[in-house]
């Protein structure tokens, strides 16, 4: 019971949704919007554990008063504040939640994301050497590219955009094909193996037993 | 109050971007904050969106009893709180996981399979368009010698060598030396021009993000509060 | 199968109008075929027509620019549906429409007429009706069929051979030489390890691909009684790893040592979900990071902030677009396919590593197949490309 | 000399934020006005506009959505500000269902920058289901698709739409998307029309509509942030795309240059210190 009925389940409900892929009756494409819905459903609960498990995070080092403890009783704030906003006063537009929303949390969402512009710059440096041959090529294949976006690149030479654009639809395309027909092999493998019981370390069974 | 909005957004901005320099306490309150409230958020909006009307509408007021099964199997998750029921939760996990392991098989199987491969037979992968490897680009090309043609003439070729050697590359189950050494070579030759293309591609896409922050900070906020 | 379904063709010709020259309009289609689509839900139907003989006309008035299709339930009201123009659309000589959004098992009836280049439309027309029925096999997909088929045969047999004993031989993948070390390292510094199983969902192959090697992972570590620091996306991941790691520290036999507090929820925000990492990486300094699994935009900033720090970093995801980033600035990284193949590899599951093998062969059997369609491609043998076709 | 390159290649990496920062902040506060090489495709779209005698009818189709507000909006504003200055009768409209938010509010903002009144200068129609339908019916008389603009009043009651039916009034359709919309517009108002078709999308979309411009079925092109800040510099509006492109210039040479003096001092350190073992 502990072990068998959740790789049967697994096994039977794999089975299913490969074989209704081939079905295209009305019902069988109602069933698989029906188990996508329950999908939905099931992940709630496992929410309610993930809100549980950061505040207990974050408890423990306010209880314990551990370092940093302060900061960790502003992540508790903020969370129940806006999980209270939310259910007590709902979540139109214009409400409290929404303020939350569009003036804390998007500006520092989009100002991490925008982290990147620095990181990029600081990673070019760090790693575009022409240590060994691929790492030559990286490099080449990166400043031309660059060059290709913006109009110094023209200025430079006129061909530059046309070789840029060059290496993006047919070397990169090549790699990048080659790359996708390796990953489908792999993860249908593993999807296989998971299915057919081979790989259960997601039970929690590791070793090969 | 728009205003007093704004500066919060702002400061909380400039709290981010210090980061850049150290950790430091600002940051560490902003971070906090930030998560308290993104967790709290995504819940809200998940329970809105999705449980209330797929779970608690349905079974309230529609009367609908099958969404009580996947609530069901839910609520077994909630059984990972017991030491001794933990083992229930797994059903919910193995339904999960086998559910998406089998709509995930032919789709994979379709898109990073069966069309690549016809994408490596015809130029854009529909039927019947002009072969990658195209004999009258090669006659023009040997009629009127230049570089246009030449281009013209050797990209389907270049395509297919990229990758069948890339292909090589991920072979597993035998050595790379010999020939298969060879095309696998070739093949990190293609991966590395890849990569380096898609990385001086995306330089411009993250710039164009920084400058929308700098913008608000300087035009949305700065300016608008002293009135410049 | 299909054969079944094309008796319900129900096949009407119907010439009217049989286009005398004086009518001075165009000539409507010679012969119409309303059928079941095939392989669908039952929504949809062909509509097949052949030209009419005025589309060589040299009298412009005449001269057929576009064929208009009218359509009506039994009772209703004739609706244009669609205009097709000369030469859109054509298989083997015939015009070829599928009409969509219908109800099952309706009947629907069909009006093609032709429209001359003066928007003259012909007074005949080629009418014909069909019933769209719902299929039980979409012959479309049969490819994909015989495609799972195939390599779950080849998986079969070499996961058998290997059970039979049969020693095979794996490539060294550098990525994974390293996982050892950077475990060492971390050990005899006496330094954290951080691992992220990517941001995306338990039902998406690289998550579990991740999860997979969290469990070797977990277990090394454990053995050398190292901490360990698994900060997570999605919840349900982190249900998951709570016990993949649990039965590692209880295999290494250091049950007491797992608590919760090991694998955590975060957030499922992206960017909130870095900062918090971010975060992490520059006050626990952890020796090493594993960024495995599945990634989007925020690759660059994990493995940039982590590299600051300097842990050793390992990456593996078959996220394409991230790859750069991580192969950038990441010490190892394992690519797309590799990823996969690492679970097998760390398992040193002699039946895990014979599934590889049926990768191989299928590799092969793809290169084999790729070269015959280069080759019927360039010969103009469009035949073998349709093959590939799946809707 | 030898130890500052090796400092230089360990450099820290908050001098390389602090430059990029700057590169960002300075165009932002001072527009520098890095010279923009304008390109064909893009002056055939403004001499297209340009040449168009006052009281001209154009349609400029705004078929873009909220994603790809940064690289379109640019070119949007500057084509629309463009045809306002020349005192053109502007019909806006877009064919994407997500569109109408961002196409009104681009087409509102620059009607008020140049004083323009609504149904005299300019209207709105909003959008319409169907791609294909909606650009053949204009082709009849826009009154099939559009009975009335996007507010609920009857086109006969705005005094600009008297007199105007369809595509044999229009001098030109310029349509701006992130899709495929474009290739629509070619087929079917131009193909069947003969009304003449330009347009701007972003930067990875233009290589598909380049054979467009070679077959003449499209009269210009504008691709991604570069050509809307080509076109923005063209009408003398300097706008976002022409900062944008000062900081992309700024950035990208930025990058270029480190990546090159890093190697330079790479292969010099790395040469000293061969000799030095040898």
């Amino acid at each position: 019971m502990k072990r068998e009925l959740p790789l049967f389940i697994c096994a039977l409900m794999g089975i299913t949704m490969i074989i209704q892929y081939f079905i295209p009756h009305p019902y069988s494409i109602k069933f698989y919007q029906t188990v996508i819905g329950w999908f939905i459903i099931i992940m709630t609960f496992a929410f309610v554990l993930g809100i549980m498990s950061i505040a207990r995070v974050h408890w423990n080092k306010v209880s314990r008063k551990q370092k940093d403890w302060f900061y960790s009783l502003v992540a508790l704030i903020s969370l129940s504040v806006t999980l209270f906003v939310g259910f007590a006063f709902g979540i139109e537009r214009g409400k409290p939640f929404m303020l939350i929303f569009e003036y804390i949390q998007v500006p520092m969402e989009s100002t991490m994301f925008s982290l990147l512009a620095f990181y990029i710059a600081s990673a070019a440096f760090r790693t575009f050497r022409a240590r060994t041959f691929e790492a030559t090529l990286l490099l080449i294949a990166a400043v031309i590219v660059m060059l290709g976006r913006v109009p110094i690149g023209y200025m430079i030479s006129s061909k530059i955009p046309a070789i840029s654009g060059w290496i993006l639809d047919i070397p990169n395309l090549a790699a990048k094909r080659g790359i996708m027909i390796g990953v489908g092999l792999g993860s249908i493998s593993m999807g296989l193996k998971i299915i057919l019981g081979v790989e259960r370390s997601w039970l929690g069974t590791i070793g090969g037993e | 109050m728009e205003m007093v909005w704004i500066t919060i957004s702002a400061l909380l901005t400039l709290a981010i971007f210090s980061f850049l320099y150290k950790d430091n306490p600002i940051y560490k309150f902003a971070e906090h904050l930030l998560v308290g409230a993104s967790a709290g958020y995504y819940f809200v909006i998940y329970f809105f969106n999705s449980v209330k009307p797929n779970l608690i509408d349905e079974v309230v007021k529609n009367h609908h009893l099958i969404p009580l099964i996947p609530g069901f199997l839910g609520f077994l998750i909630l059984f990972r709180l017991s030491r001794k029921y933990g083992w229930l939760s797994r059903w919910s996990i193995a339904f999960y996981i086998g559910t998406g392991m089998g709509i995930y098989i032919p789709v994979a199987m379709q898109a990073n399979i069966i069309e690549q491969l016809r994408g490596t037979m015809v130029e854009t992968g529909k039927v019947g368009e002009p072969p990658l490897f195209n004999i009258s680009s090669f006659s023009l090309l040997f009629s009127d010698f230049n570089w246009h043609n030449l281009i013209l003439a050797i990209n389907g070729p270049i395509l297919i060598i990229g990758v069948l050697c890339t292909l090589a590359y991920f072979f597993f189950s035998k050595p790379h030396k010999g020939a298969l050494g060879k095309f696998a070579k070739v093949g990190i030759t293609f991966l590395m021009v890849g990569f380096g293309a898609s990385f001086g591609y995306t330089v411009m896409a993250r710039v164009s993000l920084l400058i929308g922050r700098m913008d608000f900070l300087v035009n949305t906020w700065f300016r608008q509060l002293f009135g410049l | 199968m299909r054969l079944i379904w094309s008796l319900v063709f129900i096949l009407m010709v119907l010439t009217v109008g049989s286009a005398l020259c004086t009518d001075e309009t165009p000539s409507p289609p010679a012969t119409i075929v309303v059928s079941d689509k095939g392989s669908d839900d039952g929504s949809k139907l062909r509509v097949e027509w052949s030209p009419s003989p005025d589309e060589k006309s040299t009298n412009p008035v005449l001269r057929v620019e576009r064929y208009r299709i009218m359509r009506r339930e039994i009772g209703g009201q004739f609706e244009e549906v669609e205009e097709v123009f000369v030469g859109e659309g054509m298989e083997k000589g015939k015009y070829v429409y599928i009409d969509s959004n219908l109800q099952l098992g309706k009947r629907y009836i069909y009006r093609v007429y032709s429209v001359s280049e003066k928007d003259v439309v012909s007074k005949g027309y080629a009418g014909g009706s069909g019933v769209p029925v719902a299929n039980l096999f979409n012959v479309e997909r049969l490819n994909v069929l015989i495609f799972i088929v195939a390599f779950a045969g080849l998986f079969i047999y070499f996961y058998r051979r290997a059970k039979g004993g049969v020693e095979l031989y794996v490539r060294p993948i550098a990525g994974l030489s390293a996982v050892d070390e950077a475990i060492g390292r971390a050990t005899e510094m006496g330094k954290p390890i951080l691992y992220i199983s990517g941001l995306s969902t338990v039902d998406d192959i690289s998550t579990i691909a991740a999860i997979t090697i969290l469990g070797r992972v977990a277990r090394r570590v454990a053995e050398h009684e190292t901490k360990l620091i698994v900060p997570n996306y999605d919840p349900v991941v982190m249900l998951v790893e709570q016990e993949v790691v649990k039965q590692a520290y209880l295999e290494a036999g250091h049950p007491d040592a797992y608590s919760d507090d090991i694998v955590f929820y975060i957030t499922t925000r992206q960017f909130s979900y870095v900062a918090a990492v971010d975060g992490i990486m520059v006050r626990e300094k952890p020796a090493a990071n594993f960024f495995m699994g599945y990634y989007f935009a925020e690759s660059l900033i994990l493995a940039e902030t982590g590299a600051a720090t300097g842990a050793i970093q390992i990456a593996g995801t078959d996220a394409v677009t991230q790859l750069p980033f991580f192969i950038t600035a990441c010490d190892y990284t394992l690519i797309g396919e590799e990823l996969y193949a690492a679970s097998a590899y760390l398992s040193k599951d002699p039946l895990q590593l014979g599934t590889l093998k049926a990768q191989d062969y299928m590799k092969l059997a793809i290169a084999v197949i790729m070269g015959i369609g280069i080759i019927t491609a360039t010969f103009g043998l469009n035949w073998f490309q349709r093959l590939f076709v799946a809707r | 000399m030898k130890n500052l390159l090796d400092k230089f290649l360990k450099m820290d990496r908050r001098y390389i934020f602090f430059l990029v920062a700057l590169g960002v902040i300075i165009p932002l506060i001072v527009p520098i006005g890095l010279p923009v090489d304008i390109t064909k495709p893009v002056k055939d779209v403004y001499d297209a506009i340009d040449s168009l005698p006052e009281g001209s009818y154009v349609i400029i189709s705004l078929d873009y959505d909220p994603a790809t507000i940064p690289e379109l909006d640019p070119m949007a504003y500057a084509i629309l500000r463009h045809c306002f200055r020349k005192n053109l009768k502007v019909i806006t409209m877009t064919l994407l269902p997500a569109g109408p938010g961002v196409a009104e509010m681009a087409t509102k903002t620059c009607a008020k920058l140049e004083n323009k009144k609504y149904g005299e200068d300019y209207v709105f129609l909003g959008y319409k289901v169907g791609v294909s339908a909606v650009i053949l019916g204009i082709g009849e008389d826009i009154r099939i698709p559009f009975p009335q603009d996007y507010y609920g009043t009857s086109i006969d009651d705005l005094p600009m739409m008297k007199g105007y039916k369809n595509y044999d009034d229009t001098e030109i359709v310029i349509t701006i998307s992130g899709t495929n919309v474009p290739a629509s517009w070619v087929a079917y108002a131009h193909q069947r029309y003969h009304v003449n078709v330009a347009s701007g999308v972003t930067a990875v979309m233009a290589a598909d509509f380049y054979p467009y411009l070679q077959t003449g079925q499209m009269v210009g092109l504008i691709g991604g942030l570069k050509g809307a800040a080509e076109y923005e510099k063209l009408v003398g509006v300097p706008g976002k795309a022409f900062v944008g492109m000062d900081a992309q210039s700024i950035i990208h040479s930025l990058i270029i240059i480190l990546i090159i003096i890093g190697n330079i001092a790479y292969f010099i350190v790395r040469k000293s210190k061969k000799e030095g073992v040898g």
